[in-house]
Order: structure tokens, then sequence, then C-alpha cells
């Protein structure tokens, strides 16, 4: 097999040329979009997504999936700002707050789906109600701007030097996301963690035969998916000026999109970091682009649902002639 | 115990009906007695499960069907509101008539039900892909095509199209609920007595052995996908008539509902196994949760996190009767 | 052979409704071989089970180094160097050869896993086992034989004191078998303990010291092979004796029309250019080792697996053969062709569903009208072929999962029966079946044959070959080698068919 | 803390305006002319009222149009006399009314609820807040009203999420005698008999003083420009009609602004929008008013539609029609930077609407050059009032309840002030 051939042959590589494809078409056509603000706002949209991708591709590798991401993130954004705002408590206890609260959704998850042995839709169906319950528990959240005592933390994704029209801002959490990126791909494949996830999504039987404690490492999968859910809660509420209630459905599917299109295995066994980060800059460059060359918001939908098609057929496609020869 | 269960009667209804038709009473009675003026009230709060039984139990209906073949569909509530979107959007701004307007929004569902089950069946999308794709497509195909306007069907007022309210109730009795358990008894034979229902279980539960028998595994797995796409046009239908109006945009929160009450109604999320007396009773139970919780003053939220969590007992609870059958 | 190194006393293990291990005894010296046998369901696998700590013993006592041990999992056995290899291959096929080889104690620098040195370890592993597998390759692209050899260097690369090798050589070619022999040999030499669970009895003389039978979850009692005959232990395993006269002629007559011809038929690479024919009445049978191809052509035949080339002809209705198109198991019903698979709960049977469902399935449009269907017909006609079939069972409601394997196999059988199919093909009709059901389904073959119905059978099992069929055909490596009729074939000239490709 | 505060002020200056409505009362239910449709245009709250109104830098005082001017009078004159209907309003019973917001989305709810409590609290009757999770659950908000009929009680407060799906359970209020109080929004064909007052806002009415002043900021700008400039306007949604009505109320105000200095301007975007605005020119024209519409009501969208319109070289002024949309702008403002009140300097003039401490900041810096909002808390307050007074047997008139211009300059005003919620 010639290098070439081997590269066209990674969906990673595709995803690239779609990422950069678009990015070309959308400079071509749009010359707001050329603009260094435009960059940054998608940017900045990207990073929950970008936070739940990287959580959520390890159920996915796992055969599993984890629907709860999406209302989850809400829920703790939400449940954060509100003790934030109505209960004074500083900044950095609310983040630690979503974070732990995204951890024991996930502890949930895994329980629910490694020990008890649910299928992971229906279990995560069951958690996203949930969580989009007690998410609509908490009234409309403004967690504090940039200016306000407590803003530091929109430093984390976003560094903004001097103020108003003049004021230089610098999109470090795109930085963030890379080195996260490089952790865990290097979680992912050079870690006992990162190896069971794999070996439970390609056999799970024979890994536990192994005499590998396939139950605590299947729980891990979706509490590391939780913990990054609490992270991606984090992003959320530096973007979103109110968190609200009653929101959150359908993010996941942003999220879980994107890593499909990055190429993640739909039967499990098969995953990386690197096509998730690829793929979800897809579909928010779908997501945020698109108005940028005049179209509705909602051709985003349908071509957001026609790209996740397309790149699930290639892969199918692909497999089907790999089986042939 | 035991000779309970092997009671002929409870063996043709299933143990495990009985005892959610048993949870089913008991909620009833609880919120009589627990919520003040619930039982005063007469058939008043019954009437109101009734409007979300309608359009819930034609979804759950059709995505049992789905899930016996060992599938899934979330996009069913998105599909559900673009078939109301486009048969209203035809209905006030092309002034078609109402009928028409029906069968379009019924076609819209079936054809999604074809797209979902050729691309599952034929193209071997996962069914769970799948769907989240043409819950988008669904979505934003009915927002292009109305404008994002959401649309409002004909109340009972309406001098010309008003009939189209005794679709579920004439004068306080409750057709729907007549038309929803013709449905579940039509569904009900397709499931147990046709070649189609047989087929479809058979290969949930083994479909390679079901293709090495000789059956067009494909055709039949994509009829699944088909029926669940024509109960979801006609739930849509039902929708409007109990709530007149859909905006685009939404409808997710319909799929959990509806597989909730198919899953808790018995069918097994692995194929193979499905109720539709169980999915009828598991509907029934999410309204008239969903009712009580409301008379009780409480919130959509609490009523998603009680539904959240019968789902999960349900479930392991199947999941462990499985395991120690094996 | 040396000191006694396990000593498993009394286990009991209960299963809801089965008493699967009865107060079985089992004794292990260093540096011996010993076989465990027994039928299908006899418990071995069980009471390895409960020895590797995967099943909880609900009594007795193991004693491992003259300590009473008890492992709550794989990991403590293999940690006190007791280490298994599954009959199923329990391999991680998306990870590589020495991912999966040190899965579960991977060498660690700090955090991260030292994929060089498992690399290394795995080379010098191969080196020491004389095998050629490339340690980087993904475990998914091996040969069923090559995963197997894997599967054993991972047991042995483990600082081990028994392994226990359950049914290794199933899935193995001859040539295989021999390099698994001499590892076996030389582990030991190495003064190990073994442990080997097979059916096949050839292997048992060859490799094993002391052979000790199950039956029915009970210990009968253990022998010293080279001191007991083949028929000692069959004895043993069976309780009675197994009737196994070759046949000497064909049944079938020799102006019998063709039913099925088919010519150069290919499809990837375990078929190439096969032809044959099948007569009326026929029972051909199809030999050759595992891996030969013959499940591969069935179901290419069959239409299961696409096919590159290839023309079939079966015989019509006018008694003149017709070509026919089959592109999937639809056409090959349609055309009177019925598989039964040898892996029947994968690929014949729809467990969940009852005697009923699964045994019209394929010819549900003979018992509906329109769309509905005739609940009362199909359920007289399947109880009609169970009275004929003698399947043991209450009723013909029973869920196909409650059944025993034999049984199972004739509910496949009415399956096909139902659908009146004049060419059945059998895939291994007796793997999995105990001895006593075996005979029954022998005879049902034979009344089938004599009956009209043709039969293909594939079998692995010599003895099975040469007492049902009327004429041999033999396939080694996807190819046709030769075509033997009952009065000539012998054990040996079969087996040189079957091997002449090697080498 | 700062709610606290709030609620200090908020209650102190109920007071005063009970006081005042006390002193005065003789006018009793008079003129038919306080129809709800031409008297939201108010200059004044009850609380104005009864201190001054020349301060305030209220709706009409910037409205140009000269009938304008007298139906806002005369709605003043309404407001007032609305208000004195409750006045030594006492609950015979202590009732309990279910409350139906939208939802708990915005702060908005809050405010509102605060409202009531206060209201309740003179009263000393009890309320039920419900609500869907979201604005776009109809279905849910009907199933709240169906299970709240059921219960049959003494008088309902609806601020329906679609005015045409809670018909059918209106015309069951009005047959079973429950008497329904809208507020926020108004239910324009309610049957007869069911709803008993309306307490909202003219929402059209409302959108046009957003065009009103933000025309005054941008009237040099558009007068002395030499090629198109473009104004923008996002819209959670197009299918509420509060919203409907708020977004068209600025379009028409301001294409009829543009119009009468001269120039010509068109509507593109959204085609709801495009196709109800009226008088709007077709083709190459001076002045673009682009509407924007999300795929669904969150901000991130919301804002992801005002970043669009907002890297438009050629953009002079933005208006998000609801505080969702607000905050949408204003989170697309985060990396652009481009909003201000000094048009002079280049800077887009950003125009908001309703309050919340997001919206209340980018207002005191000058980010958003103003917004108008509307008071959630009186139109909680009123409707408990209205309920109250309906549950005792009382004839009730529409209370229109005032959209308010605030800006920098005024924010801290006592009149707008309570209004503001956070």
């Amino acid at each position: 097999m010639t290098k070439k051939k081997s590269l066209l042959n990674d969906q990673r590589f595709i995803a690239l040329i779609i990422a950069i494809l678009l990015m070309v078409i959308y400079f071509v056509f749009s010359k707001e979009f050329r603009k260094y603000s435009s960059i940054l706002s998608m940017l900045d949209f990207s990073y929950y997504d970008m936070l739940m991708g990287f959580g959520v591709t390890f159920p996915l590798i796992t055969a599993g999936v984890d629907l709860s991401i999406g209302t989850g993130m809400v829920c703790y954004a939400l449940v954060g700002g509100t003790l934030v705002r109505n209960n004074n408590i500083p900044v950095a206890v609310a983040m630690l707050i979503c974070i732990l609260m995204g951890v024991a959704i996930g502890l949930l998850n895994g329980i629910l789906i490694g020990v008890m042995g649910l299928a992971p839709f229906i279990a995560t169906l069951s958690t996203c109600m949930i969580t989009r319950g007690i998410g609509s528990m908490c009234n409309a959240t403004p967690w504090p701007t940039l200016q306000q005592p407590g803003g530091w933390f929109h430093s984390i994704f976003k560094l903004t030097f001097g103020s108003g029209r003049g004021a230089f801002k610098f999109p470090i959490g795109f930085f963030l996301m890379l080195v996260l990126m490089c952790v865990m791909e290097f979680v992912l494949n050079h870690t006992k963690f990162g190896r069971y996830t794999i070996a439970i999504g390609s056999n799970r039987e024979a890994t536990a035969l192994s005499g590998i404690n396939v139950k605590f490492y299947h729980v891990m999968v979706y509490v590391v998916c939780g913990f990054f859910t609490g992270l991606a809660a984090i992003a959320y509420a530096a973007v979103t000026p109110t968190v609200q209630p009653g929101t959150g459905a359908g993010l996941e599917m942003d999220a879980i999109g994107g890593v499909f299109v990055g190429g993640v295995s739909a039967t499990g066994g098969y995953g990386s970091i690197i096509g998730t980060f690829i793929g979800v800059m897809i579909i928010c460059l779908l997501k945020t682009g698109l108005p940028y060359i005049g179209l509705q918001a909602n051709w985003q939908q349908i071509i957001t649902g026609v790209v996740l098609i397309v790149a699930v057929l290639i892969d199918i496609i692909k497999k089907r002639r790999a089986a042939a020869v | 115990m035991e000779k309970i269960k092997q009671n002929p009667i409870v063996k043709k209804i299933g143990f495990n009906r009985i005892i959610l038709i048993c949870v089913l009473i008991l909620m009833y009675v609880a919120f009589c007695v627990g919520i003040k003026g619930f039982a005063a009230a007469g058939t008043k709060h019954l009437l109101n499960t009734m409007n979300y039984v309608y359009f819930l139990g034609f979804l759950s209906l059709g995505v049992t069907f789905v899930i016996a073949t060992g599938g899934i569909d979330f996009s069913i509530g998105p599909v559900m509101f673009c078939c109301a979107l486009v048969g209203g959007y035809c209905l006030n701004s092309y002034k078609m008539p109402l009928v028409a307007d029906i069968i379009i929004a019924i076609v819209i569902g079936l054809v999604f039900g074809i797209f979902n089950g050729y691309m599952v069946a034929y193209q071997k999308v996962p069914a769970f892909i799948i769907s989240m794709a043409s819950m988008n497509i669904a979505k934003g195909a009915a927002a292009v095509f109305t404008k994002t306007q959401s649309q409002s069907w004909p109340l009972s007022t309406d001098p010309v199209n008003g009939w189209f309210r005794n679709i579920i109730s004439v004068n306080g009795f409750p057709v729907g609920l007549v038309i929803f358990a013709i449905a579940a008894v039509i569904c009900g034979i397709i499931l147990y007595n046709t070649k189609m229902g047989r087929y479809i279980l058979c290969l949930g539960s083994n479909r390679e052995a079901v293709r090495l028998s000789g059956v067009n595994t494909k055709k039949w797995e994509m009829s699944a996908y088909v029926m669940c796409g024509l109960l979801t046009g006609i739930a849509a239908i039902f929708f409007v008539a109990a709530y007149t109006t859909v905006q685009p945009g939404y409808g997710d929160q319909y799929n959990n509902e509806a597989i909730a009450g198919c899953v808790m109604g018995g069918t097994s999320m692995v194929g193979g196994l499905a109720s539709i007396l169980g999915t009828v009773i598991g509907v029934f139970i999410i309204s008239l949760l969903q009712e009580g919780i409301l008379a009780l003053g409480l919130g959509k939220d609490i009523q998603l996190i009680v539904t959240g969590i019968i789902v999960i007992v349900a479930v392991y609870a199947d999941v462990t009767a499985r395991r120690r059958k094996n | 052979m040396g000191e006694v190194i396990l000593t498993m006393k009394g286990i009991d293990k209960s299963f809801p409704g089965v008493h699967a291990l009865d107060h079985v005894d089992l004794e292990v010296r260093a540096g011996e071989v010993h076989a465990l046998m027994g039928e299908n369901g006899a418990g071995k696998s069980t009471l390895m089970k409960v020895l590797t700590g995967i099943y909880k013993k609900d009594s007795g006592t193991i004693t491992y180094f003259g300590k009473e041990v008890e492992f709550h999992n794989t990991r403590e056995a293999q940690d006190a160097g007791v280490v298994i290899v599954h009959q199923e291959l329990n391999m991680v096929g998306d990870l590589t050869v020495a991912q999966n080889i040190f899965i579960g104690r991977e060498p660690k620098k700090g955090i991260r896993i030292d994929d060089k040195k498992m690399i290394e370890d795995s080379k010098k592993l191969f080196e020491r086992l004389k095998i050629d597998i490339n340690p980087r390759e993904k475990m998914k692209n091996l040969t069923v034989g090559k995963q197997q050899m894997c599967e054993i260097a991972k047991a042995i690369s483990h600082d081990c004191k028994l392994i226990i090798f359950d049914e290794p050589s199933a899935a193995l070619t001859e040539k295989e078998i021999d390099d698994l022999f001499k590892i076996i040999r030389d582990l030991r030499a190495q003064n190990m303990g073994i442990i080997y669970i097979s059916h096949r009895m050839d292997e048992i003389k060859v490799i094993t010291d002391r052979v000790t039978v199950m039956r029915d979850g009970g210990y009968v009692g253990t022998l010293i092979t080279k001191d007991s005959t083949k028929e000692d232990i069959i004895n043993m395993m069976v309780g009675r004796v197994i009737y196994e006269d070759p046949k000497t002629h064909s049944m079938c007559p020799p102006d019998a029309p063709v039913v099925l011809k088919v010519e150069h038929l290919n499809a990837g690479h375990m078929v190439q250019d096969v032809s044959f024919e099948l007569h009326k009445g026929e029972i051909l049978g199809f030999s050759g080792l595992m891996g030969a191809g013959r499940t591969e052509t069935a179901r290419a035949i069959f239409g299961a697996d696409p096919k590159q080339s290839g023309k079939i002809s079966i015989m019509g209705k006018d008694g003149q053969l017709h070509e026919v198109t089959i592109n999937n198991p639809q056409d090959a019903v349609k055309a009177g062709i019925g598989y039964l698979s040898e892996d029947r709960r994968r690929f014949g049977v729809v467990v969940q569903k009852s005697i009923i469902e699964n045994s019209t399935l394929a010819c549900l449009d003979d018992f509906a009208n329109g769309p509905f269907i005739n609940k009362a017909k199909e359920k007289k006609e399947t109880e009609r072929l169970i009275k004929e079939l003698a399947t043991k069972t209450p009723s013909a409601d029973q869920l196909v999962m409650n059944l025993s394997g034999g049984n199972q196999q004739k509910v496949v059988i009415a399956k096909w029966l139902i659908r009146n199919s004049d060419i059945l093909i059998f895939d291994e009709p007796t793997r999995g079946i105990d001895v006593g059901a075996k005979n029954e389904i022998y005879k049902l073959m034979n009344k089938l044959a004599s009956e009209g119905k043709s039969i293909i059978m594939i079998s692995s099992e010599m003895t099975e070959i040469l007492r049902m069929s009327d004429r041999i055909v033999v396939m080694c490596e996807g190819k046709k080698t030769g075509e033997i009729r009952i009065e000539e074939a012998t054990q040996e000239n079969i087996m040189d068919k079957a091997t002449r490709n090697i080498n | 803390m700062k709610r606290r505060v709030v609620a200090t002020l908020m209650s102190a200056a109920m007071v005063a305006a009970l006081l005042a409505g006390c002193g005065s009362s003789s006018a009793s239910s008079s003129t038919s002319a306080a129809s709800s449709s031409s008297s939201a245009a108010s200059t004044s709250s009850s609380a104005a009222a009864s201190t001054s109104s020349s301060s305030t830098e209220a709706v009409a005082s910037t409205s140009t149009a000269s009938e304008t001017a007298s139906s806002s009078s005369s709605a003043a004159q309404s407001s007032d006399d609305a208000t004195k209907q409750f006045d030594g309003l006492k609950a015979k019973e202590a009732y309990n009314f279910p409350m139906l917001v939208k939802s708990f989305q915005s702060t908005y709810w809050d405010a509102a609820q605060q409202g009531m409590k206060k209201a309740v609290d003179e009263l000393g009757v009890t309320y039920d807040c419900q609500g869907p999770n979201s604005e776009s659950d109809i279905a849910d908000q009907v199933n709240m009203l169906n299970s709240a009929i059921s219960s049959k009680p003494v008088g309902i407060g609806l601020a329906a999420c679609d005015t045409t799906s809670v018909l059918d359970a209106l015309k069951t209020c009005a047959s079973e005698g429950i008497p329904v109080v809208a507020f926020d929004t108004g239910v324009a064909d309610a049957p007869d008999g069911s709803i008993v007052c309306t307490v909202a806002t003219d929402n059209a009415q409302a959108g046009s003083v957003a065009a009103d002043n933000m025309y005054d900021a941008i009237k040099d700008e558009i007068k002395n420009a030499d090629g198109q400039v473009r104004i923008g306007e996002v819209n959670q949604d197009a299918t509420a009609l509060n919203i409907q009505q708020r977004g068209l109320g600025f379009i028409n105000e301001m294409i009829k602004l543009i119009k009468a200095d001269g120039k010509t301007v068109s509507v593109e975007g959204n085609e709801f929008y495009v196709n109800n605005a009226e008088g709007a020119d077709t083709g190459d024209t001076d002045v673009v008013i682009e509407v924007a519409v999300p795929a669904q009501t969150t901000v991130e969208l919301c804002s992801t539609e005002a970043q669009t319109i907002l890297s438009k070289e050629d953009t002079i002024a933005i208006f998000g029609s609801n505080q969702t949309a607000a905050e949408g702008v204003l989170a697309a403002d985060a990396n652009l930077s481009v909003l201000g009140s000094d048009v002079s300097n280049g800077d887009v003039i950003g125009v908001g609407f309703d309050a919340g401490s997001t919206i209340k900041a980018a207002v005191q810096s000058g980010q958003l050059y103003g917004a108008v909002t509307q008071s959630p808390l009186m139109m909680g307050y009123y409707a408990i009032y209205a309920l109250t007074a309906a549950a005792n047997g009382q004839e009730l008139q529409d209370v229109p309840t005032a959209g308010y211009w605030y800006n920098a300059d005024n924010i801290d005003d006592p009149e707008i002030a309570p209004n503001l919620y956070d």
C-alpha cells in the first residue's frame, strides 16, 4: 500500500480537507468571515462542543454513547451560575462544582451501563431527562461578565488586553484545546485507560477474561466523559451571557456528530481525539459559518444532517470495499 | 407467586403487563387521594391526560416497531413537528383543503420513515446516527419550508374546518381514545398476526438466522421504519388537534418520552421482544404522571426527573430478568 | 510426572435449575498433560471457570501447590500462575498482537505504556514458540490459526505453572496442530502442569498422559492414557456404546438424476473454482480440514456471501437442470435449497422465539392469508413435524432457547422440511450435540435421503463422513482436491487429499 | 443584596402609588377608549404617575408623529384609570391563583414573579407559578392550563406562549366561569368572557419606541451616508405574537422615519418580517433593514446571527428585540467591539429590549445606546391584583403597562430603576 493511499483511507485526513475547504469557501465568499473577530467568535462557540466531543469520544469508542452531555452541560452551568448569583460563592468554587456534577452524572451513567448493564442509549436518555429536569429547576442564570468580579474565568478561553474598541483578544482557548487534544490523544493511545477503552469497545468479553477490571474502566469511560462535560459547562458559561434552562437538548448532537465526522467507528473499537478535533471543527464551521455566506439559520441544520450521513456512509462504503477485497 | 404467573390468562397478558396496569391504577388512586380536587374534578384530569396520550401513543407505537428490530429512532419528535408544520403551512398559506393537509402531513412522516428505513436496512448506517441526521434535517426543512413560522391548525370554532377537532373529542366523548384503541389493536395484529410483525420480531432477535431462512430482511427491517414514519405522521395530526400550534425547531423532548413509554412497557432495547399492550400502558403511565405532577403544582422539571428514574428502573428490571433467564 | 500441583476436591456448583458440577475431583501433576474429557455439557468448561475464578464454587476445595486457594477473578488466577487458553478466541481485534498479549499487565514508563518493550517481549515469545507473527499487526487481520497461537503465546507469557487448553485445536489446521503439540511437549518438558480439553480422541491419545472423564456434571474417573483404549474412554464418557460403523456402499442408486450442478464457483479466497454435482437422494460428504473453504462454498451456493463467478444449475419441476441466479438466500430458498448452519444459535434459530415461529420462518407465505398468519395451521404443521422428528419439547410454543442442541437442530430441520426444500446443506450437523442425539440426527438424515431429498453434509469428523456419505468431496485451501466414492474411501486417502495443497 | 435594594425601592414606589391612587379615586371605570390596541404608549406607570411625569424619558416623549402623541395622552389617562380600579382592593377570601408564565428561560420571568410576590403579600392571597421549560414548549403550557382549569381555581393568570393554542382551553374557562387574566401577552381572539383583563405592553408600540430612539442617534449618519447603510434586527423567533409585533413595530416605524427623510429603505432576511413589513421599497436602497432569526431561541444562536450582521462594514445600528436577542447581540459584540454610543467614531448603535444584569451593565457602560424595558414586575403585580378583583366579582378594564426607554442617563431615575430587573 502506498503512503498516499493510506492517507486517503484515513477519515481524519478527509475530514481535514473538508474543514479546510469550508474555510476556503467562507474566506472567498464572505469578506466578513475574513475578519479576526469572526474567527474569534467561531472559536468561542467551538470550545464547549470541543470539550464535549473529547469526552464523548470515549463512550463512542466503547460502542456506547452519552446522550446526556448536552442537557448535562447546561444543567451544570445553571447550577454553578445560580450558586454564584444567589449564594455568592466564588467563581472558582462554582467551576469546581460544575466539574464535580459532571463527574457525578458520569459516574451514574457509568454505573448504569458498566455495572448494571443497561443499554447506553436508554441509560443516558434517562439521565438526559434527569439533568434537563434538574437544570430547569434553576432560573435563567448569567455568570459574571468579564468586567464583573469573578469574571476572570473568561480569560481561560480568551485573553483580553485593553478594553473597548482597541482591545486585543487572544483565543488562548484554541491552544488550550490543542494541548488537551494532545493530552487526550496520549491518554487514548498510551495509557492503560485508553487502551482498555478501545479493548472494551472491540471485545468487552475478551477484555474481561484478560483479567481486566472491565466494570471499573467502563465506568471510568463515562466518568471521563462527565468530567469533560463539566469543563464544557464552564466554557459554555464563558460564552453565553445567560445560561437558559430548558435548553441543551440537541447540543450533544453537535458534539457526537463531530466525533463521527472525525472518524470514530460507529461500531466501536476505533477512535482518535485528533479526528474528534477536526470533526467538531467542521460542525462548528457549519454552525457558525453558514450565516456568513448568506444561508439562513435553518439551512445549517439540514447541511449538518447531510454531512453526518455522508461521513458515516464514507466509513461504511470503505469498510464494505475492504471486506470485498 | 409462581402460581399466579402460570395462570393462563396472566400468561396471555404477561405478568409484567399486569404489574404495569397495577402501577397505573395505583398511580391514579394516589393522585386522587393525594391531590386536593383531583378526584373532585371527575373525568377532567383524565381527559387532559388523554390529550397527551393521543400523540405520544402514536409515537410510541411507531417506535415500538423500530425498537423491536433492535434499532432506534431519535428523530420521531422533530419529524412529527415537521409533518405538522408542513401540513399546517399548506393549510394556512396555500389554503389547501384540510383533508389534503392531513394527507400531506402523514406522507411527510412516511417519507422520513422510508428514508430512515432505507439508510438503516439497505445502507447499513447505524440507526442511531441516521436518526440524529434526520432529526436535524426535519427541523431544518420544516423551518425553511414554513419560513420559521409557527403553524396553527383549525380550532373547533372554525366554520369550515372545525370538524377537525372531532377526531379527538365530540361533546366530551373521547373519539381520539377510540381511534387510538383501534390503532393499537391494529398495531397489535400487525405485530403478532402478520408476516411483517413476525419477521420484524424475529429479525430483531436474530437477523442473520432470518436472512439465512431466505427472508428479505432488508425489506422487512425497512418496513418497521416506514410503519414508524406513518404513525409519526398520524401522531402529528393528533398533536395539532390537541395543541393547535407547532413551532419550528423543536420536538426533541417527545423522542425521549415516546421511547420511555415503549421501553417501560417491556419492549426490549436489544430487539426481538415487543409488547403493544405494554407500550399503551407505558404511554398512559407517562401521561398520567405528567397530569398528576402538574395538578400537584410541580413543574415539567420534576416530571422529567421522575420519568427518567422510572425508565432506568424499568429497563434495569428487564435486564435483570433476562440475566436470570440465561 | 512430578509432584501434584493442583487438587480440586468435591467441587459443587449449581445454577438456577441446573446442577452443573456435582462433587467433581481433579488432580494435576507438574510435567503432565492431563486430558479433561466429556460430552458437551458434561461440565468441563464450568469446572475450569470455577478454577480460574470466573464462577464461585458452592462447595469443595482447591489446593494449589499445597495451599488451599480460591481465586476471585481471572486476574488473581493469572497472578498465581494459572492461565487458560479459551475455546472461543478472546482477542481484542482492534488492538495489535503485542497489545493483546500484554493486555492487563502492560509494562509502564511513568503513566505511559511502554509499547517498545511490549513489542520486543512479544518477538522474544514468538521466537521461543518458533512462530512468525508481526507483533505490530492488528489482531483482527490475522487468520484464526495465528490468533490461536497468539492466545497461547499470551498464556505462556505469564509466569505460569498451570496452563489450561480449552479445545485449542478446533480451529487449527493439521500443521498448526502439529506446531501446537510441539509447544505443549516443550511446556511439559519445562515441568508445567497442563490441562487439555478436547473432543478429538486421536489427539488425546497422542498428547496426553492421563485422562479425567466427566459426565453430566459428575466425576467418572481418571485413566492413564497409554494404558487405556479409545473405547474405554468413550464408554466412560457416554455410559453406553456408540454405533460407529462406516458406510460400505452408496445408498444412492447410480442412475439417480443430478439435482444440483455447481460449475467453477469462485467466492473470495476461500472458494476457488469449485465444481461438483449432487444427485437425488444422495448424501454428499464435504470433508477437509478447518479452513478448507467448505462452509464458504456452502454459503456461496446459498447466496449468504457474495460470489465472483460460477454457474449453479438446479433441477426444475420438469426434471431438467436449469441455471439459476442466486444472489441472496432468498433466491436459494426459492430454488429449493435449505442451509443448516454450523453455528445454530447465530445462524440457525431465533432462540428467543417459539418452535412454531422458527419452524415456519422460511415459508411463512404458505401459512398466510394475505398479510395475516394462520396460526392454527402453522401450529398444526409444526406439531406434525415435532412428532415426525421426535423433537423433545413440552409444546410447540416452547422457546427454542429452552431446547437442547439436538432438539434445536431438529427445529432447523423442521424449518426446511416445512419449506419443502429438496436440497439440504448440513454444515457440521452434530456439532455441540451429545452422542445420543447425534444418532437420531444421523437416522433422520438417512431417512430424508431415502425419501428423495438430496443432502450436502459438511463435517470435520472423519467418522461422521465415513458413516454418512454416499460420496465424498474433499477440499483443501479453497480448492476441490478430490472426489471419492464411499466404497473406496478410507481415512487415509481422505486425509491425503485434504492435505494435498499443504506444503 | 442588590435584589433586596430593588425590592425595597419597589415597595416604596408601590406604596406611594397606592396612596396617590387612593387620594383620587373618584374616576371609576369610565371611557371605553382604553382599548388594549392603542393604550400601551403611556407616558408613565402608576408608580410614575404619583411623582412626576416630566423627568421620564418615556415612550411618547420622543415620538414625532402627532397622532401618537394624542393617543398616548389618552392612554396615560386610561392607565391611571386602570390602576385606580384596584384602589382599596381587598381579597374576600385567601384565594390561590395558578400563574402560568412562558418559561423560566430569562430573568424577565423572575422579575414578573417578584411582582406577584409583592402583590400577594399585600393582598393576603397566594399563587402557584408554573411554566414550561422553554418558551417554545407550547403543548406543555396547554397541558398546564388544562390541568389548572381542572382544579377549578378562582382565577388563572396566563402569559400565553402561543395565543392560538390556548383558545380551546379559554373557551372552557368561559363556560366554567373561571376568570383569566392575560399578562405580558394579550390573546387577541379570546372567546368572550374568558379573559377578564389584559395586563400587557403594546408590543408594536414598544418596538416603534426603540426605532424612534435609535433613529435619533443614526439620523445624521443616514443623511450623510455615501453608500448603502444597514440596520440589523435580531428576533429570537418569528412565531410568538409579542415578538412578531415588536419586531414589525420596529421595522415599520423605522421605515416611516427613514422615508420621511426622503431616503429609500428595504427589508431583507427572515421572510416573515420581510413579507409583513409595511411600505418597504425593493431593489438597491439607501437603507437596508436586515432581520435575522436563529434556529432556536437560545442566546448563543442569536449571537451567531448578530455576529454576521455586526461584522458587515455598512452596519450602523442593531436592535435585539427581547432579552435573549439583546444578550445575543452583546455576546456577538464581545469579540467585535463595534457597539458604542459615539456615531462619529464609527460605533454601531445597539438597542436592546428588556433588562437583566447583562443588558443593564451594557446600557450603563454605553455599549448599548439604550433599551426599552417593559415592566414585568408591574405586570406580575397587577395580574395578581386583577385576579383578586375578578375573584371578588369586580368588573375590570385592561391594564396597559408601559414600555420605557432607558439609557445610561436615566437608568438610575426612580421611575425607571424599579422596572429594571436583574
